[in-house]
Order: C-alpha cells, then structure tokens, then sequence
C-alpha cells in the first residue's frame, strides 16, 4: 500500500488515527518524516496531518509556558517572552529549517540531533502526551526520552515549561564543527538559578552526550549551594562526563566528545566565550 | 496510484496539478509543472537549494509534502524578476560574481530575499545567519555575503 | 585555557593540462550574415567559468568586442570533440583551440574586407570595435557587418573557423620515469594565520595571504573566484572534509551537508590574493589556468600554522580538533614555537 | 581582495589587448541569477520513468542469487535490469585513450567488491515507486573477507579485491607493480647530508559533494537515436564511455550538457549515463537516473586516499640533496583514473624544488571502498599537502627560515627535472618574494634578490648518472625492495622530445604562427656566471663547512658535449606508454 495522507482537524482525532494504525506517522514540520520519504526508508502507511490550530499555538501565563507540539523553532524567535530559549531555538538548522522544524519533532530527533530539546531537559519541562481519545496526560521530558524509541508511545500535544525569572539563568551552548549551522558535537543547556550567591536547584542537560538529551545530575550536585566560583567550577568539571554514552560519528569520536566535554562546560558556567 | 489534486498560486499565477500523495513540493514544481527553478541538492534539508517561499515564508520544497500547498502561495527564483527588470539581489549577485556553477543561486537569492525583506539593513552576521541553510560549493561565500550586504545597501528591497 | 596563534606557508607549482598531453581539444567558429560569431564547442562549463573564458579568447583572435561573440557549450551535434573539463586544461587546451579556430575565421573576415575595400588582406587590422581598416589610415575602413554582409550575399564567403590543440601523447620510461609531462606551470605561495584552542583543538583560520602566478589572467574577476572558492575548499580539505573519517576503517561515512564537514560562512577568513602573470609561451594568451591548484597551497600553510601555534604535527588529514587535541596531550601541553614576522 | 604585481615578468608580456586581461561579466550570469541556466535536469519529458538501483551492504561478497521477481510485480515498475542486460558490462574509463584494462561492471553480476557498488536497476513510473520496488530484490551473498588498507592489500595473501589485477596493484608498463621516477643516486646523497628527515603523511579521501547530484536524462530521440542530458565534466568522455558500454555507434547518442552544478572532478565518470540510455533503449521511454545525495555522498567516488612516506637529504646549509617518496594510491575496488593519476603524481615530484638525487615509487592499490577518481589537483593536491609540511620540518632541521629555505631550493629557468626535461617558465621564488612581503615575513637581502630567471642551468641543468633497479616486477612482490641492477651513465634520456603540438586551421588564414610550447632537448650549459646563493641560516649559523661528502654529488662522468644528441634508447611502444594496454 503506497503513502496515505489523513488529515485530522482535532489533536483527539489524530491520536486516534495513530492508536489505530501502527504503522501510522504523524507529520509534522516534515524535517524528518520528509527525508525519509524522500529517501524510500519510508514507502508506505499512512501520514497524519493536524490541522488543530492549537497545536501551533503558544500560551504564555505568567512564567508557566505551553508551546504546542507544532510551533516552530522560527515562531519561538518571535516571542520576547521566551527569550531564554532562543539559544536553543537559534541553534537548529538555517532560518527555513527553523521556519519547519517543530517542537515536537525535536523531541523525537535522534542524537546528535535534538538540541532544543536539551533547553526543554534543563527546564524540566513537561510533555503533553495524548493516548487515543481524551485528555493528555504530563509526563516528564526525561520519563518520556527514556522512552522515546518504544513505539505506540502516542500523539505529542504540546510542551510545558516555567521559564527561569531571569532569562539569563538559562545558559546554553551548542558546539559544532561548522558555523553559523552545524550539527552537534555536543549541547548543554544549564538552569542556574541564584539565590544570595549561590546556585540552588540547578539543572543541566546534555545533547549527543548519550542516546538521548540526558541531564547531567553530579554535576547539578556538585553546583547545588555553592557559588560560581574556580573551585566549584573544577569540581564540576572533574564529574561532568559521569554518566554519558556518547557516540563515534561523522562529526566526532566518543573520545573527543568526553574529552572537551567538561571545558565546555566550565566555559559556560564560568561566561566565557 | 491515486493522485489528488492541489490547487494554489506560483509566483502570482493560479496552478492546479494532480499529485501523489508522498509527492514533495519540489517534485511537483519541476515535474508537474516544469517549474526548474527550485533545484534538487539532497531531499534531506541539508543543502538548501530547493528553497523557495510559501506564504511569504522560507520553507525547503523538498521537505514540504506537495498536497498540503492547497490554497498557498508558492515563490521561486523565477518569480523574483520584474519582467525584465532584475529584482535587486539578483543584480548585486551579477555585480559581485557571486555565482560559478549556479546551482545554489536560486536557493540563495530566495534565501535572501527572505532575510532583506524581514530585514532591510542586516548586518554581515546576520546576512550569514541568513544563508546558513545553503551550501555553496564553488564560492567560499564572501561574493555572495557581499552581493547580499551592496543589495540591502542599495536600499532597494523593500519589506515585505 | 589558551588560544595560541601561528602562521605558516607553502609554496607549490601545478602542472597545466592532461599529463603527458595526447588530449586535444576542437573548436568551431562561425558568423552570422551580419557579423556576430558563434563559437560552438563540447566544453563544459561547472562553474569554472569556460564560456566566458573561451568567449573572451575567441573576441581578442577575432578582433571584435565581446558582445559580439557568443559560446555555445555543449552539444555533442554541434560542438566538435574535446577531452573534457579537467586536468586544468580548460583554459589552456580548449583557449588554444579556440585562438586556431578564430584566427581562420578572422582570415576570411579579412579577406572579405579586402575585396570591399581593394587592398591586401595582409594590411588590414581590426580596432576591436568593429571595424576593420587599413593600417595607419583609419578612414579606410569598412565595418564588420558590413563585411560579413557582403561576405555572405555577395562573395559567397563563409567566415568561419575551425581549430584544433593536441600537444601529442609522451612516452614514459618505465625504469625512470622519463616523460613529456606537460608544458605549462603555476605557481603559487601562501601565509595562513591560525588560532589555536589548546584546550579543544579547534582551529579558527583568521587571514590568509597569497601569491599567484598563472600566466595571464583571462579575466581577473573570474581568476579570483576561483582563487577565493579555491582556498575556501583548501580550508575545508585541511580542518574539516572526509567521506571516510576514520579511514581506512570505513564506518560513520557521513550522508548529508550536516554530516559532511564544510567551513560554513560563518567560518570564512580574510584573504589577499595577488597575482602575478608570467606568460606561458604555449598558452592563450599566455593563460594556464589556477582552477585546481587554488586549495593546493592551503593545506600544508595551515598545517604548519598548526605547528607553529601549538607545536603538534598532524600528518593525516583532516587536521580535526581530535587529532591536534591528542597531539597537545601527547605533548604534554602546547608548545608554541616562534613567531614568523606581523602576524 | 586581489591585486596584479604587473611590474614583475613585464618584459615577457603584451598587456596591450582589448578584451583578454578585462574582468567582464560571465555570459552564464543572467542564466544563474534567473533560475534560468538548464542543468541536466532541468528538461521536461513526457513519461519520464526513474531509475534507481540496488546496492550492495557488504565491503565484499560473492552473489549466490538474485530474485527481482516481486520488483518486477510491483506497482510501476517498467522494467528490471541485470547485469546480463548490459551489452558490455565490463569497463575501465581510460580505455578511451587505451590505457588500463576493462575491469568494472556496470552492473555485478558475480560479485560486489565495495558496499554500494550497483547490483540490479529498477525502472518505474514514479521515484517513490522505484524506491518501493528496490526495497522488493532479494540478493543471496556470500560474504567474503575484505581489506580497507592500501599497504595489507598489497601484501602476500590479501583478499583479492578486483580479480582484473589479482595482486591488487595497477600494473605499469606491463612491468612493474608501480610507477617508478629515478635521478641520481639517493641512497648515496643519503648517506652524505647533514639531516635526514623522515615521514609518513595520509591524504583523506574527500567527497566532491557539488551541489548538483550526478545524473543524466536520456530519452529515444527521432532517427533511432538517444538524447542524453549529462552532467558530464567531459561531453565526448562520456558519450563514448556509454557508446563503448552499450554497443552503440557514437552517432546514435547525442549528448547535451555543458551546464553543470559544480564537479570538482566527481563527474567524469558516467556515474549514470550507461544505465539511463539502457532504461531508455529497454522501455522506449525517457528515464532519469539521479543519485540522491546518500548516494552522492557514499558511492558517488570520492578523491582517492593517499599514504605518502618522504625522506629527505639536507645539508646543514638547507640545500636538499636527496628526495625519496614512496606513495600509495587507494583506488578502491576499480581503476577508474586513479592510474593515470599516479603517472601525473610521478611527474609532478619532488615538487618545484631542484634537488640532485630523487627517486619514488608510486603505487595504486585497490582495496574494497568505493573506487575513488579525479578530484580538483588530482594526483598533485596530496602530495603537494605531504611536500611542503616537509618542507617545514625541512627548514626546522637546519635551522631555516622556511621561505628562505624555499627560495634557497627552488627550481629554476634552465635547472634540470627529475623526469629529464629543462624548467622553463618559473615563478615560483617570485611567489615567495611577494607573499613575504604582503604579509611582513623577513626575508633577507639576499633572498629578495633571488630570480627565477637567473641562477639556474649550469650544473643544475645535468642529469646525473642514475642508479637503476628492478624492485617490484609483476607478481612479485618479494622483489620490491631490490638491488641496483645497473647505473645509467650521466646525460642519458631515452625518451623522444614530444613532437611539436599540433594547432590547426587554414595556413593562408594564419597572420602569424600561433606559439606552441616545445621541449627543450637536454643541452647542458656552462655554470652560471652569477655566484651561487648563499643562504643565510638564522639558527643556528653552521661554523663549518659541510664535510666534503657531503657536496650535492655531481655526475661521475663528464656531462656530453653540448652538441651531442641525448642518448636515446629503450622507448616503450605508443600503445602501452602510460602503463597495460587494454585487453
């Protein structure tokens, strides 16, 4: 059976279409699913369209944000309010990659890919997930990375973050070879809130350090309560390849990735270029 | 295999065409309706020469499904002319040689166009902000960014 | 964290032209009843600018402005045979062809004025604007229109010319390597300053500066395309190109532009070319040709920039982050080695 | 951006023309800034069918079967095609100008000898449906042990990669299991120079990746002739590449091009012409093969590998007295034109320096990757990178400054190559002069003052006696590192001067005769009058004079007189000059 468009008008109607096909795709800014098709990986089923215009929306309140599943890295560029997450938006493709690319596709972009996705990490943002028919359901970005490969995992609907109370607490850095586009060698993205001088409640989340985005939790231990000083920033660089499982690819080995890993860091967290 | 149709406009013009369902924007415009301007670089969104406008925005032809157009308008490199008259950009690339083999020109001059309307006075960081989705395999760039800098310069392209 | 700076340089010579020769090249020129030529080649053009290279040739043989001189490439039922675009001898071998086949095509447009104007072809000259005279007085003249009118409805003339370049096939000595390889050489010199991240092993290229001689620029504009593309891909070969990045071992061959490194524009450095023309005696007009040797000379300079900012050799190429970083660790730290004149 | 140095070799040019010398805007720019130039693809048939094909996903394996039975069923799918369909399924490019042997399928029929290499072509009304179909051909392998490594692929007992040269070397000259240049004696200068710097440097291979993907469009034209819209570099390379394949008169293809999205050397191949005109011919309907950009970037040949060793001679003075370079090509699985490049490598060293005694071996060795071809500087760009890093370490050993160590060995008008002909025309210490002087590099009085016109011939001009040898004959490989089998006296050359070039149109239409380069037959002339230079070493400054052995060695016996003919002996016949005659 060749490809099948379906368009579905509501989120509900979208999930259902995927929970009852499970060969089922959804389309969304096509930055992934097209090149498949493109390139015969993909050769039949059907794709599902969501024309819901909530799915593009953005919703501010207050520091509590939803960015629909559909909205663009292009229309995040536009909003003063999402400032923080510019870096992060700023860092996928050319403008009209950015212009396509999703929110939701990000989540599901494989490493070294996904870059976005690590602001969301450090965020602590939840995913909206829709099950079939009803209501989503939260489910936090690191439960739902985890589980990302596992298939029938449902219809995105959008993103939740608080943003930080001062844009600038959200720090990210992508490294690549080539500039001003370039795909990762590696991403962090670190939420340092302050308080009275030090850091408390910080997150930090790497990209291509792993399968998936994943959070950098000794180093978050080892910044919790102190200040941003030289010694805090040695020891966070002597733990800061804990836990990761980068690859070998076109652009880096595991080695280098490992290897300039914490000067990176210690980079960003110190303000340097 | 069953084809749908798709209505929209090229470059001003009303089009109609019958397309199947995995077809891609790209092929719709260079087979269906011989429109070569769009090239085929890589099918993948990674070379930028299929570049085109839709609705005014830049978007990748090649990783637009060519059914979800319907009631759209689409804009090429073959649009940009007035008639005989070059649109500003394409004359400040002829100025500048900012073009050796060719095949990324369209491509780039859509790019550009799209930065210098959204921006009319950018700055040569965002001129290369601007062209970062399009390979240029010939050039090294510099003509192109330059040819890109004289046309915002001239004060001849207007916001969108 | 350091950033250290170097600076390094290469020099180099490249042959012009298939090696060993034996790679001819056709041309055909004809004209229209009212003068406008036509150059009819199988050359191709892949951005190396060859239409315009041939069109410039063939207006200077003919003695017309340029405009009045169109190629048209390729077409293999109407342009005769040519080796191909390659080996750098576009410029030389199909400029030469060209050259031979409009210098006929100009001896039948000289005749045909001659009868007009009765006097000897011989003492005709054209001003490059049009018009053909008699040397040393102008007002003897007759324009080229005029002349390819009367050439066609009246003199039953075909101002047309063919033209063909081989320089024959060489032998080799299989003990010695003894050969003809070619006869025409460029030459160039080029200073790359670097920065180093010793901390990283990324390398920032911040200016380069070169010395071309190749003969004779054909048309400057398109000489420094090339250089200026040229050298953009010398960057790319030296820090950044593989389809095999950990060769020989296959894997992780990169699919797309994202995969596949190339300095981005984001990366581009400064660049001063200056080009120096020492006539090749068999090239059009002395032309050799700077197409292929224009990254030949950047990779080595930024190689022993490379060394003379950190002190590490990397002799495989690409000189990736990587390899310069393991090169630092091997050393024990970066070891700058001394500064070569203003960098 | 770019400046002319007109004052330099002013006296050797007329600046006097009227178009030439003038930067004038490309004919093709209006075609490029509109769209409008018509690139291969840029053609519009009715009933256009697309060709894909199927690849191999093994490096190496013998093919057990195939069954395209449920491609050919399904949903437009026009025709399958095999390797029995081709006409002559077995080529090698040079065989045009009758060099190398047929070595490569279009389609394998019997074996695949890289991954990607093409098995089985699906022809189809639409791209996706091709795509579709090739996912439905079963091909049974064997897979079978394969090497990557140009140095284990040339030793005893590899696998055999291309069964067309079994010990997956290129063979020259019907001899030798490579390409072989030798000047002079180097072990000898070796053994008298100051420094000897040693090194081992690996040239990437390097996709072309022009923006525009190979492909080709070819569609049955009146007269029972066959329209080809090519990328080709090389109109008529292609056109009888395809003639050759198919079995086809040349006049029954007509092939346009000449419009082409970048090449860089990736399109001289005819990567794709072969099986569309094949289509075309099979299904009497245009078809259109083009590879994507996975394709392009994987399988479409990329510029050859390279692992370069170089030794040098020096002497404390910086004068380079010996070069020994020993290359090897990585061909990949088949010629393509990796042969020639090697013989164009071998003339190029040891790169515009002027040194004594030099000697290289130049071999090309298929392994199972991709079959790598031409690219931008071919045969030249590696060796160049390997060269001049040399250089440095050169400069670094005697204490040099690296410029002053090249302008101190540069080649000269009049010096003598290692390949037996006198330069002409230099440039290169110019280069060096000016690029100093722009970028504020210290040159020294005395290094400004040097001239490629001047200073050189004389005993530069000699051609030394040679130490010959006969390492490496075909087949065995325990004989590549050999003894001296006989020494070539001083003077001698045993290749004709190439025959003037030919430059043809109507002699009566010829105001003047059009320059045309010669060789300059080998005649040795008295030293120079100018005293030699004199480097001045910055660090460390040498006290003493070289040891006497050390002098770059000069011919054992007196150079012929001035007009004796150079001896000539020993010529290969015509039809086998640049290596195996094709079979």
């Amino acid at each position: 059976m060749p490809i099948e468009i379906r368009t579905a008008s509501t989120a509900s109607e979208a999930a259902g279409l995927l929970a009852g096909d499970r060969q089922a795709r959804l389309l969304s800014g096509g930055t992934l699913l097209m090149r498949d098709l493109n390139e015969g990986r993909l050769t039949d089923g059907v794709l599902v369209r969501l024309t819901d215009p909530a799915y593009r929306q953005i919703g501010v309140s207050g520091s509590r944000v939803e960015l629909g599943a559909g909205v663009t890295m292009a229309m995040i560029l536009k909003r003063r309010e999402l400032a923080c997450l510019h870096g992060a938006a700023r860092a996928i493709g050319g403008p009209a990659v950015r212009n396509m690319a999703t929110v939701g596709g990000n989540l599901f972009a494989e490493t070294p890919y996904g870059d976005f996705t690590v602001a969301l990490l450090a965020l602590d943002a939840q995913v909206m997930v829709l099950q079939g028919y009803g209501a989503p359901r939260a489910v936090g970005l690191e439960e739902f990375l985890a589980g990302r490969g596992r298939a029938s995992s449902g219809l995105v609907t959008a993103v939740q973050v608080t943003l930080p109370q001062n844009p600038l607490d959200l720090r990210f850095r992508k490294v690549s070879r080539v500039r001003p586009k370039g795909i990762a060698v590696l991403s962090i993205a670190a939420l340092l809130p302050t308080s009275g001088g030090r850091v408390t409640g910080a997150r930090v989340a790497y990209g291509a350090m792993a399968p998936t985005p994943i959070r950098a939790k000794a180093v978050e231990r080892a910044l919790d309560g102190k200040a941003l000083d030289a010694a805090t920033i040695a020891a966070v660089r002597a733990v800061a390849t804990e836990g990761t499982r980068p690859a070998t690819d076109a652009v880096a080995s595991d080695w280098y990735r490992r290897e300039v890993l914490p000067v990176h860091l210690a980079r960003l967290l110190s303000g340097q270029e | 295999m069953a084809k749908v149709p798709v209505q929209f406009r090229l470059n001003g013009s009303d089009r109609a065409a019958f397309v199947a369902p995995a077809d891609n924007l790209l092929t719709l415009l260079r087979r269906g309706l011989n429109e070569f301007g769009p090239k085929y670089g890589c099918g993948q969104g990674t070379c930028g020469t299929c570049t085109v406008l839709i609705d005014g925005e830049l978007q990748l032809s090649c990783l637009t499904l060519a059914a979800t157009c319907e009631g759209r308008h689409v804009e090429t490199v073959s649009g940009m002319a007035n008639g005989p008259t070059l649109h500003p950009i394409q004359q400040a690339f002829m100025e500048h040689f900012a073009a050796q083999c060719g095949f990324c020109t369209p491509g780039m001059l859509t790019a550009a166009r799209a930065l210098l309307e959204a921006n009319p006075t950018p700055s040569r960081e965002e001129v290369i902000d601007g062209i970062s989705g399009n390979i240029c395999r010939c050039t090294g760039y510099e003509a192109i960014i330059e040819a890109i800098l004289a046309a915002a310069r001239s004060g001849q392209v207007r916001r969108a | 964290m350091a950033r250290h700076r170097g600076r390094g340089m290469a020099s180099v010579n490249y042959p012009i032209g298939m090696n060993l020769g034996g790679d001819p090249s056709q041309a055909l020129i004809h004209s229209n009843p009212d003068g406008k030529f036509t150059v009819a080649l199988s050359a191709i053009d892949l951005g190396q600018g060859m239409k315009q290279v041939t069109r410039q040739v063939a207006a200077e043989t003919l003695g017309v402005p340029m405009e009045d001189v169109y190629v048209d490439t390729a077409d293999s039922d109407t342009g005769p045979h040519d080796m191909g675009s390659f080996a750098s001898r576009g410029t030389h071998r199909m400029g030469n062809a060209v050259i031979a086949a409009a210098r006929e095509a100009r001896g039948v447009l000289l005749e045909a004025a001659a009868e007009e104007l009765e006097v000897n072809a011989g003492d005709l000259v054209t001003d490059g604007r049009g018009n053909i005279h008699v040397k040393g007085a102008p007002s003897r003249s007759i324009t080229v229109k005029a002349t390819a009118q009367a050439a066609q409805f009246k003199q039953g003339k075909t101002i047309a010319g063919r033209g063909i370049f081989l320089i024959p096939l060489s032998t080799v000595d299989p003990q010695t390597g003894e050969m003809n390889p070619n006869t025409a050489f460029a030459h160039a010199s080029l200073v790359a300053d670097v920065e180093v991240d010793d901390e990283t092993g990324e390398v920032t290229v911040l200016k380069m500066a070169s010395a071309y001689e190749l003969g004779r620029a054909i048309n400057p504009k398109m000489v420094e395309q090339q250089l200026v593309g040229g050298a953009w891909m010398g960057i790319s070969h030296a820090l950044y190109e593989t389809p095999e990045p950990y060769y020989p071992d296959p894997s992780h061959g990169p699919r797309d532009f994202n995969e596949y490194l190339m300095p981005g524009p984001g990366d581009i450095a400064p660049y001063s070319i200056t080009v120096l023309e020492r006539p090749a005696p068999d090239g059009p007009f002395g032309g050799k040709g700077p197409g292929e040797m224009c990254a030949n000379p950047v990779l080595p300079a930024i190689a022993n920039a490379v060394y003379n900012a950190v002190g590490v050799r990397v002799n495989d190429l690409p000189i990736t982050p990587e390899k310069i970083l393991r090169g630092i660790k091997a050393n024990g730290g970066a070891r700058p080695q001394p500064r070569r004149g203003g960098g | 951006m770019l400046e002319f140095r007109k004052d330099l070799f002013a006296a050797e040019r007329d600046d006097n023309l009227n178009v030439v010398g003038k930067g004038a805007q490309r004919q093709d720019m209006p075609g490029h800034v509109t769209g409008r130039s018509p690139f291969f693809d840029d053609h519009a048939f009715e009933g256009l069918l697309h060709l894909k094909v199927v690849r191999s996903p093994h490096h190496h394996a013998r093919i057990r079967h195939i069954d395209t039975s449920a491609a050919e069923r399904a949903p437009g799918v026009k025709r399958v095609l095999r390797g029995a369909d081709v006409p002559v399924n077995k080529n090698t490019l040079l065989s045009l100008i009758n060099f190398g042997k047929d070595d490569e399928p279009t389609l394998a029929v019997s074996k695949v000898s890289y991954k990607g290499e093409p098995v089985v072509a699906i022809i189809a009304e639409t791209e996706h449906q091709a795509l579709a179909a090739r996912a439905l051909v079963r091909v049974d392998y064997e897979v079978i042990p394969h090497v990557f490594d140009v140095e284990e692929a040339l030793k005893p007992g590899a696998p055999v990669v291309n069964e067309t040269y079994p010990n997956n070397y290129f063979d020259y000259h019907d001899r030798y299991d490579h390409s072989k240049l030798r000047f002079g004696d180097v072990e000898r200068a070796f053994a008298g120079a100051d420094f000897i710097v040693d090194d081992r440097y690996q040239m990437s291979p390097i996709e072309h990746a022009p923006t525009e993907t190979n492909g080709s469009i070819a569609a049955p034209e009146q007269n029972d002739r066959f329209v080809v819209h090519s990328c080709a570099q090389g109109l008529f390379f292609s056109l009888g590449t395809a003639a050759k394949i198919l079995n086809l008169e040349s006049n029954r293809l007509h092939f346009v091009g000449g419009t082409v999205g970048g090449g860089f050397g990736g399109k001289v191949d005819s990567l794709t012409e072969p099986l569309s005109i094949l289509g075309a011919m099979m299904t009497g309907q245009p078809v259109r093969y083009v590879l994507d950009r996975e394709e392009e970037m994987l399988y479409g040949s990329p510029r050859g590998a390279e692992r370069i060793y170089i030794k040098d001679g020096i002497m404390r003075d910086g004068r380079i007295v010996a070069r020994r370079i020993r290359s090897y090509f990585d061909a990949g699985a088949y010629t393509r034109l990796s042969s020639y490049a090697a013989i164009k490598c071998t003339a190029h060293l040891p790169g515009p320096y002027t040194i004594p005694n030099v000697s290289a071996d130049i071999y090309v060795a298929y392994t199972n990757r991709c079959p790598s071809t031409a690219m931008r500087g071919f045969g030249i760009t590696a060796v160049d990178f390997a060269l001049e890093v040399h250089m440095d370490k050169g400069a670094e050993a005697c204490g040099m400054d690296p410029m002053e160590f090249r302008i101190l060995n540069a080649y000269r008008d009049g010096d003598m190559k290692a390949h037996r002909r006198v330069a002409k025309n230099t440039a290169l210490i110019e280069c060096v002069q000016v690029v100093a002087d722009k970028t504020g590099w210290p040159l020294s009085d005395q290094a400004r003052r040097q001239s490629s016109l001047t200073g050189g011939g004389g005993a530069r001009a000699d051609i030394p006696a040679t130490v010959l040898d006969d390492n490496g004959r075909i087949g065995r490989p325990e004989t590549r590192t050999g003894p001296v089998t006989e020494t070539l006296p001083a003077g001698t050359m045993r290749i004709p001067m190439t025959k003037q070039p030919i430059m043809e149109g109507s002699a009566e239409a010829r105001p003047t005769p059009p320059a045309v380069p010669q060789y300059e037959p080998y005649r040795p002339t008295p030293p120079a009058n100018q005293p030699a230079y004199q480097p001045q070493p910055y660090q460390p400054t040498p006290t003493a004079p070289p040891p006497t052995q050390a002098a770059p060695p000069s011919p054992p016996s007196a150079p012929p007189p001035a007009s004796a003919p150079p001896t000539q002996h020993g010529a290969v016949r015509f039809s086998s000059v640049f290596g195996t005659r094709r079979r």
